[in-house]
């Protein structure tokens, strides 16, 4: 196979749904290459959120009245999706929170700072985690006296899984992996990560920001105790995310925000909490956000998750195949499109990341450059910075050609 | 060549890869260093004064974008043989000037580290800015 | 006076920029009388969020290529006319958050539960407050061991300011109010109780989300250290909120959120914080969210907040007038309209807050029947739920007279 | 009158004004509470079982709104006399018949209240689904 077309994604009708890839950059066809950052999002979200303001804009869960009702009702409804989306067993596990950083945050608080964990109790994480899954556990470790140990990756970008042989001890209670590295695209092996936290009666908590976009997602085969994505990044509206809970664990969770919705009762003093999730959701949520979100999640089912990745897939691979092909461009993070999501870090022998960056803008190609929230793993490959594509559903092979003959402008401007 | 030329323009690209002025400076009066923590860009400045008044030597060191070297580079080729009082009156626009194309904020950020290292050298913990 | 007509705003101008207030439920005109729950929306938000899904969607910060340029000028042009509207010193002391709720939560831990609270200092609130003015403090008291104390209210629900001198002590860090009560309406004298903060080295922290909609707030003049309030009641989207500090508090205080944006370097097991405000802004922002408020505050700044309150004052004298020629009915909070913001808390006699406020909604009228999330309040008064009606710029005296038919029918039934 | 009676029917307002079975009912052998947390209804049941066959007596006490306590006092009419057997088998949708008019979501906590009750006070935990 050379070019994509055989995908299983029809992208000319998916494209047509998106207004914002119909503008053009100083003349050229916009080339959205950053989904790892935020996605584009459909007419269908957009439209979902506008309906909501237009025709039953209230607040949920307490109005007997009309609006508040329909409003209610859409918002648990957006919440059934989600749940159906990665299988959870009832919609109650899923909780709406404002990003994956503060689905992250809450369990760092509420089952770390605030809950079970002890002095001495220890934390795994890896290298390869985002900002957003390193920082708040740090802040378990500052207040509360846990440690932190990570395990490292091999050159590829794989986990060393044996390495998790060593580190997880019996104090180990916390296990947190990203579900999907949002600079090398590696897959990590969840279901047998969560194995071994389990048997050494840790939870598991998986960040999959990068991977429910892309994956589909069974967190009950995943055996994911808490399990934390964005929807702006599954082309949804921003300020909406989501904490998928065990029930089990979610029991042993504290709140994180006090205040409106989360309480059962409040004396002066004292308070006691609502039924799960409603107890995760302090104050007004993003309602036009989660319901953005509901339509987003149709969207992807419509398409089928398996078809997405496969068609990720695909792109991916054409995009290594044609990148090798240039000289003095280098990639990171796995060859093997199975083990990799469509995420193409790169660099440019003799050009700083940021400048290939803005000669590929002023070819109307959106990249990402820097080091991606992820400064650890930066380290680990002694880089300052990389360039990153990542691809979406809306992407194809015509993208990846685009890209190419970019690098190649880039290579011509530095030569 | 295409618009790509807007932001690197022969100028630049040739400070980039012959940058003037470039390395370490033995015994030199005056340095700084500084870096843009979000993109990683790092200059180093360092200067020789004569009798307080005259910039007689000045040398950078530093990795990064093309701009933030390009505008090091630049920067020294000002400052060398320039009076301390004219190089500490020097501002971004001098600066934006000399580099002579359009910047995004992002970009600007670069452009302007190198001021940023001299304005540090001086003294001058003003910042230009950015 | 008897009718609002001789109003500053020009309501029937407002009326139409609000599309939802063109439905009919039931075949009746829509009144909604619920805005102390959330606002609605006019076009230009709605516009205004949309466009930016449309045009330029992208992360904020870090991007090189267009998109992400414009969407950050946006971004940081919301934090500026907010900065403006509160009149702070600088953009920077402006921090986005989801909601009143995360704000005042990103005080109490931020500042207290893992900040420079101490056990046995005290925090002074008040009976009057909403539960997200409440479950935080109890929070740093859990886990600081910090003492709270309550000023209490007079029956006609005026904070019985003699109480600070006996409750603010040497002791006193944290003196926190609500600027206006969301069920009495009572406006508190913000001036004068952070004078007295201060005067004992507390910082007084501002619940200002009934304030910031429907008053002028000059966050100097009050003399706040923090001050929260809501997007989506002062006509801006669900999800976004805001926290004001003064620097010097904001330095004292440590981040909720831990992950991206909020780090200027993260290693393996240690982080720096970015600066002020982004240090606690950490994860993806709701981007749209925070657009859709600066054009909210746009709108209010168009119509002046000075003529806001006047207009709302006028609706409430009008509302006050009339409720009382209606035996069988009690109203709550003050009577003098220059103590008091557009919240209408009232009861009748033998009948039920809920059936009165299904009643009503038969009738195309939405109010709110409850405790409000002021459950300290209600028992303050010994009353199980309320009926609550609240205005805005869309209300006028129309309103209030379709109310007030609409209570005489549920006396009606009741009788 | 209007729409508003779609909701409050007279049988309901009747129901709600003149309560059936409503007071303390000393002897009690089985009796159950409940309260619902958002609205604050509150609905206690007692009753007397003949030989654990027959609900002989049956009283209600509580506080709420005409819904929760209306369908209290239907509820009372209902049961008194019945088989424990019969009891145990009344589901939300008797109820929502007996009560003969459409709740919203909101509104459908209130009336499936004294259900609950009943239910608690039968020692089936089951919840019927609110
Ligand atoms: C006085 C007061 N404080 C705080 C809140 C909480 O606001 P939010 O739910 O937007 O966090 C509200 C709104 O219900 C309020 O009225
Ligand atoms: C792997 C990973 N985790 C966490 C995050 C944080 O997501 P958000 O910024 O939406 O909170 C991201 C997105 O940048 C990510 O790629």
């Amino acid at each position: 196979m050379s070019k994509a077309e055989k995908t299983l994604l029809n992208v000319p009708k998916i494209q047509a749904d998106f207004p914002i890839l119909h503008r053009k950059i100083r003349g050229k066809r916009l080339v959205y290459l950053d989904s790892a950052a935020t996605s584009q999002k459909p007419r269908q979200v957009i439209d979902a959120t506008t309906d909501f303001y237009m025709r039953y804009n209230a607040n949920v869960h307490r109005a007997i009245y009309e609006l508040g009702e329909e409003a209610t009702r859409e918002y648990e409804g957006a919440r059934e999706k989600v749940a159906a989306f990665i299988h959870a067993r009832s919609p109650n596990q899923v909780i709406f929170t404002k990003s994956t950083t503060e689905a992250l945050n809450l369990v760092a608080y509420g089952y770390g700072l605030k809950g079970p964990i002890q002095a001495g109790d220890e934390i795994v994480g890896t290298v390869m985690e985002h900002h957003s899954n390193h920082v708040p556990w740090h802040f378990v470790r500052d207040h509360k006296g846990a440690v932190l140990k990570y395990v490292d990756i091999d050159d590829e970008g794989n986990l060393r899984m044996e390495q998790y042989d060593e580190l997880i001890t019996k104090r180990t209670k916390i296990v947190t992996v990203s579900m999907c590295s949002n600079v090398l695209g590696t897959i990590n092996p969840i279901k047998e990560i969560a194995k071994r936290a389990h048997e050494a009666g840790a939870v598991c908590v998986v960040d999959a920001a990068q991977a429910a976009p892309h994956l589909p997602i069974d967190v009950q085969s995943l055996g994911a105790d808490f399990l934390a994505f964005s929807g702006h990044k599954m082309l949804g509206p921003t300020g909406i995310g989501v904490l998928y809970g065990e029930t089990e664990a979610l029991e042993a969770t504290e709140p994180l925000l006090g205040g409106g919705e989360m309480i059962r009762e409040v004396h002066l003093g004292r308070a006691s909490w609502n039924d799960i999730p409603y107890r995760f959701e302090g104050g007004t949520p993003n309602i036009a956000g989660a319901i953005g979100l509901g339509v987003a999640v149709d969207y992807l089912t419509d398409l089928k998750m398996e078809a997405v990745r496969a068609h990720e897939m695909e792109v991916t691979r054409y995009a290594l195949d044609e990148i090798h092909r240039i000289p003095g461009v280098r990639t990171y993070g796995p060859e093997d499109v199975k083990q990799k999501a469509g995420v193409l870090a790169f660099t440019i022998d003799g050009v700083h990341p940021h400048d290939i960056a803005s000669i590929l803008d002023v070819e109307g190609i959106c990249v990402r450059s820097g080091h991606h929230c992820a400064q650890p793993l930066m380290e680990r490959y002694d880089l300052p910075a990389t360039a990153r594509a990542s691809f979406y559903v809306y992407n194809d092979s015509d993208d990846v050609d685009v890209l190419m003959a970019g690098i190649r402008k880039v290579q011509e401007v530095f030569a | 060549m295409s618009a790509s030329s807007d932001l690197y323009q022969e100028q630049i690209l040739d400070h980039y890869k012959h940058p003037r002025n470039k390395g370490p400076l033995p015994g030199a009066s005056l340095q700084a260093r500084d870096s843009n923590p979000l993109c990683g860009d790092e200059v180093t400045l360092r200067m020789k004064v004569e009798g307080s008044h005259l910039i007689s030597e000045v040398r950078f060191e530093g990795r990064g974008c093309a701009i933030s070297q390009a505008s090091a580079s630049m920067l020294t080729t000002i400052v060398k043989g320039k009076a301390v009082r004219d190089a500490e009156a020097l501002d971004r626009d001098a600066i934006l000037k000399a580099l002579g194309i359009p910047l995004s904020a992002a970009r600007l950020k670069c452009a302007l580290l190198p001021l940023n290292v001299l304005k540090l050298a001086l003294g001058n913990k003003t910042d230009v800015g950015v």
